[in-house]
């Protein structure tokens, strides 16, 4: 008997690989630093919270509805944005703005507390942490109302929509251009990718939201996965291309092992 | 402002020195209120003046309706219906979910549905009534069964695969699911012969990596529009084997069994609205190519 | 469905619409006091809907089978309460730990999940070439494996995107930007249809339309 | 110590659930009850977390109110209107074991819920329609790209575009069956890449701001 369940056999061998790759990457050559590409996303994050310094306006980080953290495909991009936040929230406290979360998302609320006050702690200044900083919400169509409204009666001068968007992408990302802010969006949710693309002037795609963490630290090892991540692309995109020259001889040997 | 990364966004009219511009350029920045206010009362008019534009089937939607009718369903086979929707989304998924459910019961099949949406109940009231005919003739508890509200996302697609008695002790009416006849050896995912769910949301999905994936359960997305871009690729890789595309994949299911409803009726304010933003567009475009050409004053 | 015909049915029909109307004076006009008290309305109703609907979850998931005997049941009912010492001070680190259990589900469903689908089921699909010999076909199989393997090198965040890299990262953002297009102009029909719906729900209770 | 139980265990935590879930579906062809039992109990603890939330609104509300702060008329409106569903909500729950079954919750359910969700998740018709008219402008061969296929599957999902010419049918349904799966499959492939690989830099502890910097 199989000890890997039946047609889950390169799930496995591919996760393995994965993962031994990122491991790989993490652990050779301790003294070389690696490089990854400039994110301009992240590098606007100082000039958005400039921005509202010198206007004296707040800055707003929204999660999007996104869903429980258990959730398979929205709690990771949840604690993604959570990244994020934590160095958002050091910016600001720098400048001296005004950081509001507005969050509809009970389960993540102390994660997200937690973070926005070790960022202020770690600048030296817990004491103007304020737990009012963080509004919850209840579910998706007060979370938007709420956040529309927020937006229009204090005007802030950044929006930084990350996490896991569903329909409210392109109404934030509306009423934030209406009331003239510098918007950053990011979200692996793809439905609503064209959606803050089309509203934001910076943009987080898919896999940039998961490595924005890294790039933001420069750890050596967190970009060591990275590069691992890269490496696996590689394989990938030499997958398809063998697999789609194989294909168009009518040979399905890469396509059966991959369904294995 | 430099946006050179992502790509296409554009300076909003409210705080542009608009009157500095010329006559065609400013069409590139009319204020966003007049077009809502534009949309909104052309929406309208196709309800008071009905027009009817043709429509044709789409091979996604045939296959949906292929799947759900003749040889593809035995009597007495136990389909899910699950109303992943909210009464926001009704003009979007209720009419597909009503021919499919029209469909089904005429094959004879057997269907419990439920939702995760707290208005769920709702959505099965008006089901009721869109439907009114064909429940006429079937027996609650015996031909269908409504379990109601769920919640948890995944987690809880995944649960109902093994034991479905776990998230669902009763049905909505607060019957115990063990004294339900129809529930009787319906007990997990091996039970199911096929599940058809409509969408807001990504429980498509979730069926797909919990029921489809591992046990190969029948499995088709009434989605709305927006997720055909997802469910579609989806459909053409077999993970399901039909898919209806929002109010138009309603339209087109309503054309095939031949009873023509609200979906139809709407594809009026549809085509409206599309042109009108079409329109919108050119404009929009003309006033940019009239600023790259230097009409910008 | 019918217009209604008792008092208070035809009191709420009118309600929903004035919600609705004040709901709008956002995107027609601007933020205003008509907007705020809806917004405030829904934000409260909703919060209590929430509240028993969880509530009842909690009772029929967790309370009903530890009366019943199930004793683990208690593990989840102590770790959620732990979410609560977010409110003090002192313990607020105990949060973490039903945050951990989430988090750990999470990974651990998307990490099994995503692989099958997303990554091996999507080249599946790209490398099966078409079984009829019409030339859309086969243009169709180049169109999306080239696409795709372009693609996907744009997304390559380690490399700089020169020399041997820059043409196929160029039009892989270019295959990216028809993807993001056809995504936009298939949600604009969902997003109209359920406008239609209001636009006909505006008129069916001013009884210009059959309801 | 109390490093060990505010962090390390923490980690700890989160790695043994997750190496669980994935030791569930590559080693065992059926669900596991104890597999099935923690994914319950996340259930579990996610509607119980609702209450953390819900404290920290009905605070806020509360003394936005008591000290008659900036709109603090509308803070009362949403407090006085969660009491009445609240407690009617539980009336019937507690009565009758389904908060339906009480008129005052039903009507208000029926009558101020769902009309608000019902209108709120429309507007985005409105905001659609302006992000189209910004966005699609041809200003560059991306742009122009971005536009020319949103244009077709638009005019190809309305009845309208056929009538005006057959061929936006064909080409719309080019772009949405085939010209937009590479992109949209990319974002799959890498998206998932991108889970997993910060999936696994959170459990090695490594991914600065998961649980409060403890990369840090």
């Amino acid at each position: 008997m199989a000890i890997i369940v039946e047609g889950r056999l390169m799930t496995f061998i591919l996760m393995i690989i994965f993962f031994v790759l990122m491991y790989y990457f993490m652990s050779i050559n301790k003294e070389q630093q690696y490089t990854i590409r400039a994110m301009p996303a992240l590098q606007a994050i100082p000039e958005a919270v400039g921005r509202a310094a010198e206007m004296g306006r707040p800055v707003l980080w929204t999660p999007g509805i996104s869903g429980a953290l258990n959730n398979s495909s929205q709690g990771p991009q949840i604690l993604a944005a959570i990244s994020i936040l934590e160095y958002l929230t050091e910016e600001c406290v720098k400048a001296g703005v005004h950081l509001q979360a507005i969050v509809p998302l009970p389960d993540a609320l102390p994660l997200i507390e937690e973070t926005m006050r070790t960022a202020y702690l770690r600048e030296g200044k817990p004491e103007e942490f304020n737990p009012d900083q963080i509004t919850f919400i209840s579910e998706q169509s007060p979370y938007l109302s709420a956040t529309l409204g927020y937006m229009q009666r204090y005007e802030p001068a950044s929006n930084i929509f990350v996490g896991g968007f569903y329909y409210e992408s392109v109404v934030l990302g509306e009423a934030g251009n209406h009331i003239g802010a510098m918007q950053i969006g990011g979200t692996n949710n793809t439905h609503q990718m064209p959606f803050l693309v089309a509203t934001c002037d910076y943009m987080l795609l898919a896999e940039e939201l998961f490595a924005a963490g890294a790039a933001i630290s420069q750890n050596r090892d967190m970009l060591g996965s990275i590069k691992g991540e890269d490496f696996m692309k590689v394989i990938l995109v030499a997958i398809t291309g063998v697999g789609f020259i194989l294909g168009a001889l009518n040979i399905t040997i890469i396509a059966d092992l991959l369904g294995m | 402002m430099a946006s050179g990364h992502y790509w296409v966004k554009s300076v909003d009219s409210t705080r542009e020195a608009a009157s500095k511009m010329s006559a065609l350029s400013k069409l590139a920045d009319i204020d966003r209120r007049v077009f809502y206010w534009i949309l909104f009362i052309a929406l309208m008019v196709p309800f008071l003046n009905p027009i009817g534009f043709p429509i044709t089937i789409a091979p996604n939607t045939q296959d949906l309706y292929d799947g759900i009718t003749g040889d593809q369903v035995d009597e007495g086979e136990v389909w899910i219906i699950n109303f992943g929707y909210g009464v926001s989304a009704w003009s979007e998924c209720h009419p597909a979910v009503t021919v499919c459910t029209k469909a089904l019961f005429r094959e004879g099949a057997k269907i419990i549905f439920i939702g995760p949406h707290y208005d769920v109940e709702l959505t099965y009231n008006k089901l009721q009534d869109t439907c009114r005919e064909d429940f006429a003739t079937k027996e609650y508890g015996v031909d269908y069964v409504f379990l109601g509200y769920f919640t948890g996302g995944e987690s809880v697609v995944a649960q109902l695969a093994s034991d479905i008695a776990s998230v669902f002790p009763q049905d909505h009416f607060g019957t115990p699911i063990g004294d339900i006849p129809m529930m009787d050896g319906v007990e997990d995912v091996h039970d199911i012969d096929g599940v058809l769910s409509s969408d807001t949301g990504d429980y498509g999905g979730h069926f797909m990596t919990q029921w489809q994936g591992p046990y190969g359960t029948k499995l088709a997305e009434v989605g709305i529009a927006m997720n055909g871009s997802t469910d579609l690729p989806r459909w053409q890789a077999g993970n399901f084997f039909g898919v209806s595309v929002g109010s138009r994949g309603g339209a087109e299911l309503e054309l095939l069994i031949g009873e023509l409803g609200e979906a139809t009726t709407a594809m009026d304010s549809i085509s409206v609205s599309h042109l009108l933003l079409v329109l919108a567009i050119i404009i929009g475009n003309l006033g940019t190519i009239t600023e790259k050409l230097g009409g910008k004053e | 469905m019918a217009y209604p015909t008792a008092t208070l049915d035809v009191i709420g029909l009118w309600v929903g619409w004035f919600l609705m109307l004040m709901i709008y004076s956002y995107p027609l006009y601007k933020e205003n006091v008509a907007y705020r008290a809806a917004e405030h309305m829904f934000i409260g109703v909703t919060l209590a809907i929430t509240i028993i609907t969880n509530f009842s979850n909690v009772m029929r998931m967790c309370i009903t089978p530890l009366t019943q005997g199930n004793i683990l049941m208690i593990v989840p009912l102590v770790l959620g309460l732990l979410m609560f010492t977010m409110l003090i001070p002192e313990y607020r680190w105990l949060s973490r730990y039903p945050v951990a259990l989430l988090v750990g589900a999470g990974f651990g469903l998307g990490i099994r999940g995503t692989i099958k689908p997303n990554l091996q089921d999507a080249i599946i699909d790209t490398i099966t070439a078409p079984t009829g010999g019409a030339m859309i076909d086969w243009f169709n199989y180049l169109y999306v494996a080239v696409g795709l393997i372009c693609s996907i090198m744009y997304f390559m965040l380690t490399f700089e995107h020169s020399g041997p890299l820059k043409a196929p990262t160029r039009i892989g953002r270019l295959f990216i930007m028809v993807g993001l297009g056809a995504y936009f102009g298939n949600t604009v029909l969902f997003r109209f249809t359920m406008l239609t719906g209001r636009a006909q729900y505006f008129l069916q209770v001013l009884k210009l339309i059959p309801m | 110590m109390s490093n060990v139980l505010k962090q390390e265990a923490v980690y700890a935590v989160t790695g043994i659930v997750t190496i669980l879930m994935l030791v569930e579906y590559f080693f065992f062809a059926d669900t596991q009850v104890w597999a099935e039992t923690i994914r319950t109990w996340a259930v579990i603890i996610y509607n119980i977390s609702l209450g953390l939330g819900a404290a920290r609104l009905l605070i806020s509300h509360s003394a936005r109110v008591s000290k008659k702060g900036r709109d603090w008329q509308f803070s009362g409106l949403l407090l006085g209107l969660f009491a009445i569903m609240l407690l009617t909500g539980f009336a019937g729950y507690i009565m009758t074991g389904v908060q339906t079954n009480n008129g005052i919750y039903n009507w208000m359910f029926n009558y101020i819920y769902t009309p608000l969700g019902a209108t709120l998740y429309p507007i985005t018709g409105f905001y659609i329609f302006s992000a189209a008219y910004r966005a699609f402008r041809a200003r560059n061969i991306d742009a122009a790209l971005m536009l020319i296929a949103g244009c077709f599957v638009m005019l190809k999902n309305a009845p309208v575009g056929e009538a005006i010419w057959i061929g936006f049918a064909t080409i719309g349904n080019w772009f949405q069956f085939t010209g937009q799966v590479p992109g949209m499959r990319t974002f799959a492939i890498v998206g998932a890449l991108g889970l997993i690989a910060y999936g696994f830099r959170a459990l090695l502890g490594k991914e600065r701001g998961f649980y409060a910097g403890g990369g840090e």
